[in-house]
């Protein structure tokens, strides 16, 4: 076994960097991806990496996704190192979700929901069968896409925004009050995560989590590490308006608008307080972008935390700490990232305590006589 | 003008930088324009109330441009204009808020700034349309569904 | 990579540059505890541009005393607070003290506050007190002489910092230097009998 | 972004030091908290950096957050000052603090970051040693929960790990712990060094230099201030023990490159497959070899 000196480092690196540039040039077509085909074309992935970033910032992500050449994980990864260089400029008023204007708005919990469900652009019906048809696609034809789809709606005689369903549910006397605490909510780009932590610091957690992470963490609820058994009281996709005071007039005034996925579930109800009225159990999730296995998976989770921060874990899910620590993508990869890198002197020192040990297995309880200079 | 100033901003926003600043640079060498903050850019965090329990908390963060300034006409009127965009533009925040003050103070020039607010809200219109057909070509009927029982997928 | 925006030289504390060197100053005070530095701002309120280097909007100061200037808290940006609650202090030390600060929970020390006194003196003067010095950061031992220091701190402080990890941080400030007493020094006043 | 979006121009650059003023602002708050209360862990709010967590995030916050222009910077990774690792670091750190000056000479830095080594070259008053930690809790090995750990240490409640100690001493007859050796700061907090051989652990006892320590994945920043008690936890019979680089015949090892027998060896071998030794600390060996090249030169 022989072990690699590491000289040179520099024309290594940057060789390195010239390879990666290479294999995303040898592209035949001879074109580079524009950052609008990313956007649009790759409209889901851009949802990941603006989710994941924790940025609400599709150009920028567009770019990130190219440099880094699809990976998902470095390109949230280039978005948060991004942020890290920018500064807090100012405070936002807190937005009111009840006023995104949806484009998907589904509930599995009643058929007649207020304002009635639109299932939007989704895949949840569609066959999972190549289309072939995509393969060698005529320019024409994908430009007529949008013209062919918009003249053909039917007329449109929609309200601006939808009620909640839960707030219905609430109306009846099913759910929980809405919380008596509304303080400032936890900002985890300032704050260190140190546990207990409050829900909205796990909400804000997850929101920028990795959708993998949440996923699986929620499956295993799911599938039986856990008791949340969810029904879905609302999905919805659509673009929520930020209102911010007018510099001059203080009224408020929109900024822009803000692509998002909110997810709302009940669970069953908890036995509890003998004494209160037995109530439905919720949970929210929330991401930036289209994302609905992130947005369920945060809303699972966020049940199964409310249960675990107030009885203590019982199932991995419902350890906030356990899950909260575990769902950074950026954390997560950097970290089995970094063990590729060199480890050459911890490694001599695992060679010495081994022999060391070795030679004492051979020679039981004989003094080896390696004193240290001490 | 029938567009509210509340949504002068977002119309402008969607316009061609190059437009915005070459009107915003008409209006200044007609009027004197003073900042009264400096514009800048940088991230603000977008704060939710949960659809659960309506707790605030944090999305995640958003760009945020804004500036401020005072625009002073030849013949001595004064107005005020203001902007705060979800962008990372700050000279496009400033051209914005100098159109959005002549816009308010009628000062020389405005007439321009009204047609980029209407060009622009015909542009937010066409957006918003797209939002609603797509809602509207996928609504579920479900007087022709008509399933009795609750399906479960367990 | 993008270009760089330009580095600014400047002197004015409430710079970037220039709060880059006063906490460098900062970093060597509480690591030498009662090494006395200049302050490389041109301020005489030495501990105001020991604030500018330290304070934003995250974090509370007390100004019981009032010292302040109207004009200058918008630049340090800091949260009015009082002197119970603050994460930084700033007093007179020529005054009795006249408040409590926090000395932070055993799971987390580090929100102990850090007291800023300014005194008349620091350095070798007629009346100073002298003080000698031992603990992480001093070897062996040092002293330290300080003027217009009212004797309630340095009693008081005894008593904070007796339950290490709970502690307070003290910087003496005069009007052009600045020496640290972290939690962690042990001090010693001459001339008390329990003295050396 | 709607159509007509365009990436801004002057305003996509980099300040000094990269991280935005607060915070820098929030690292040097909690800097100074660690070094009052030697070996606490802590936490702050972690910046994303543009590498990756586990490359040094936590001591690139430090050492940007401390860094000016009139400092002269050393990056070390194994030792080395050209391992790659160590040459991202610097470039990265050269190209967004410009004044800043480069080094390999220990001697001549006054901010030294370092992964997994403290160089041979005893340090000074005038330098600060920046580590970079990828666990920097040693109580993780018994206890995985954050909060339970945070209260160990609050009540200095060690006994756990001495435990853990206690049972390699009874498997093994040796403590096995080869690096990341738990290393108690003036006598209460125990710290994970960081991934230090025990041959670096001496160093940090009684160090004339500030040793500051960062995680940035797992969002701490604890301190060794100078001239404090750094102690390896040990057992009153069971000594504890650097590397001792002795070969078969019980004779210490020497560097192939300069001969040096006083120093941590990296293993190599040879065309014929043989072992042969080298410092790990390149600026030391370097040092060293041309001293001997000067001597040997005739008068």
């Amino acid at each position: 076994m022989g072990y690699v000196a590491i000289k040179g480092g520099r024309a290594a690196i940057d060789g390195a960097a010239a390879a990666a540039e290479f294999l995303r040039a040898r592209d035949e077509s001879g074109e580079p991806l524009r950052l609008s085909a990313i956007e649009h074309q790759l409209r889901l992935l851009t949802s990941r990496v603006i989710s994941e970033g924790g940025l609400y910032h599709p150009r920028l992500a567009a770019l990130a996704i190219k440099q880094f050449q699809g990976d998902t994980l470095e390109a949230a990864f280039a978005l948060r190192a991004y942020r890290s260089t920018k500064p807090r400029l100012m405070a936002l008023p807190v937005q009111p979700s009840t006023s995104m204007r949806c484009i998907r708005r589904i509930s599995s919990a009643f058929k007649d929901i207020p304002g009635g469900q639109m299932i939007g652009p989704s895949y949840d019906f569609a066959l999972r069968l190549l289309r072939f048809d995509l393969a060698n696609e005529d320019p024409a034809a994908f430009q007529a896409v949008a013209r062919r789809f918009l003249g053909a709606a039917p007329p449109a005689d929609l309200p601006d925004s939808f009620p909640k369903v839960l707030d219905a549910l609430r109306g009846e006397g099913l759910l929980p009050p809405v919380a008596a605490s509304q303080g400032e909510p936890f900002d985890i780009t300032r704050e260190p995560l140190v546990f207990p932590v409050s829900r909205s610091a796990a909400l804000a957690t997850m929101a920028r989590a990795e959708t993998g992470s949440l996923l699986a963490m929620a499956y295993s609820n799911m599938r039986g590490y856990g008791d949340v058994h969810p029904t879905v009281a609302e999905l919805r996709v659509g673009y929520l308006p930020v209102l911010v005071p007018h510099p001059v007039t203080g009224e408020p005034m929109e900024a822009g608008e803000v692509l998002m996925t909110e997810c709302e579930v009940v669970a069953m109800y908890e036995s509890g307080n003998p004494d209160a009225l037995p109530m439905f159990t919720l949970g929210y999730g929330a991401c930036f972008g289209h994302n609905e296995v992130k947005a369920i998976s945060m809303a699972i989770l966020d049940r199964a935390l409310q249960k675990g921060m107030r009885d203590g874990p019982e199932n991995p899910s419902e350890d906030p700490e356990f899950v909260l620590l575990h769902v950074d993508g950026v954390d997560s990869m950097g970290f089995a990232s970094h063990y590729k890198m060199p480890h050459y002197v911890t490694f001599q020192s695992d060679l010495d305590r081994l022999r060391t040990t070795q030679d004492k297995a051979r020679a039981p309880r004989t003094e080896v006589g390696h004193e240290s200079k001490l | 003008m029938t567009i509210p100033r509340r949504n002068w901003a977002a119309a402008l926003a969607v316009l061609p930088a190059q437009d915005l600043v070459s009107a915003a640079e008409a209006i200044a060498a007609t009027c004197l324009v003073s900042d009264l903050v400096l514009p800048q850019s940088g991230l603000a965090l977008l704060t939710l109330r949960d659809g659960a329990f309506h707790e605030p908390f944090h999305l995640g963060e958003v760009p945020v441009a804004r500036a401020q300034v005072v625009l002073r006409a030849p013949d001595g009127r004064e107005a005020g204009g203001g902007a705060v965009l979800l962008d990372d533009r700050s000279n496009i925040a400033r051209a914005v808020a100098i159109l959005d003050g002549a816009l308010a103070g009628r000062l020389p020039g405005w007439e321009t700034a009204a047609a980029l607010v209407a060009r622009g809200s015909a542009a937010r219109a066409q957006s918003l349309a797209e939002y609603q057909h797509l809602l509207a070509s996928t609504r579920v009927d479900f007087s022709l569904l008509g399933q009795p029982g609750e399906d479960d997928d367990a | 990579m993008p270009k760089l925006k330009a580095h600014m030289a400047t002197h004015d504390l409430w710079l970037p540059p220039m709060q880059q060197l006063l906490f460098r100053d900062l970093l060597h005070a509480f690591s030498y505890p009662g090494q006395v530095r200049t302050c490389r701002a041109a301020e005489p309120m030495t501990w105001l541009a020991l604030l500018a280097a330290l304070l934003d909007g995250e974090v509370g100061l007390a100004d019981p005393h009032g010292m302040v200037p109207a004009g200058q808290w918008p630049m340090l940006e800091a949260v009015p607070s009082t002197p119970e609650r603050a994460a930084f202090i700033i007093a007179d030390g020529a005054r009795a003290l006249d408040f409590e600060p926090r000395l932070g929970s055993l799971e987390s020390p580090e929100t102990g506050a850090t007291l800023l006194l300014r005194v008349a003196f620091l350095g070798e003067a007629a009346g100073a007190e002298h003080l000698s010095l031992s603990g992480p950061g001093v070897r062996d031992r040092t002293g330290l002489a300080v003027t217009g220091l009212h004797p309630s701190w340095l009693k008081a402080r005894a008593g904070w910092v007796a339950a290490f990890p709970l502690g307070v941080d003290l910087l003496l400030c005069d009007d052009c230097r600045f020496a640290a007493l972290p939690r962690t020094t042990q001090v010693q006043r001459r001339g008390d009998k329990w003295d050396m | 972004m709607n159509l007509n979006y365009e990436f801004p121009g002057e305003e996509t650059g980099y300040a000094f030091g990269f991280l935005d003023e607060y915070a820098k602002k929030e690292v040097r708050r909690a800097i100074l908290k660690a070094i009052c209360i030697p070996g606490y862990q802590t936490p702050y709010a972690s910046r994303e950096m543009p590498m990756g967590r586990g490359f040094g995030t936590g001591g690139l916050q430090l050492t940007l957050a401390l860094i000016g222009p009139d400092d002269t910077l050393k990056v070390i990774d194994q030792g080395a000052d050209d391992s790659v690792n160590a040459v991202n670091l610097r470039q990265f750190i050269l190209h967004t603090c410009p004044g800043v000056a480069a080094t390999e000479k220990t001697e001549a830095a006054t901010v030294i970051q370092s992964r997994h080594r403290i160089p041979e070259k005893p340090l000074t008053e005038a330098q600060v040693l920046v580590l970079q930690v990828p666990y920097p809790d040693p109580l993780v090995v018994v206890e995985s929960s954050e909060a339970r750990r945070k209260t160990m240490h609050a009540e200095g409640d060690y006994s756990r790990l001495l435990v853990k100690l206690y049972e390699d001493i009874v498997r093994f007859d040796e403590i096995t712990i080869s690096f990341r050796y738990p290393t108690r700061i003036n006598g209460h907090y125990v710290i994970d060094p960081s991934p230090i051989p025990r041959w670096d652990v001496p160093k940090l006892d009684q160090s004339p230099a500030l040793v500051l320590l960062g995680a940035g994945r797992e969002k701490k920043i604890y301190a060794v201030p100078p001239y404090t008690p750094a102690e390896p936890l040990v057992f009153e019979d069971v000594p504890f023990r650097v590397e001792h680089f002795l070969d078969g015949q019980d004779r210490r090892r020497a560097c192939v490159r300069c001969g040096a027998t006083d120093s941590y060896l990296d293993e190599f071998s040879n065309d014929q497959d043989a072992k042969i030794f080298q410092c790990s600390d390149s600026a030391w060996c370097s040092e060293r070899l041309s001293r001997q090249r000067r001597e040997e030169v005739p008068a």
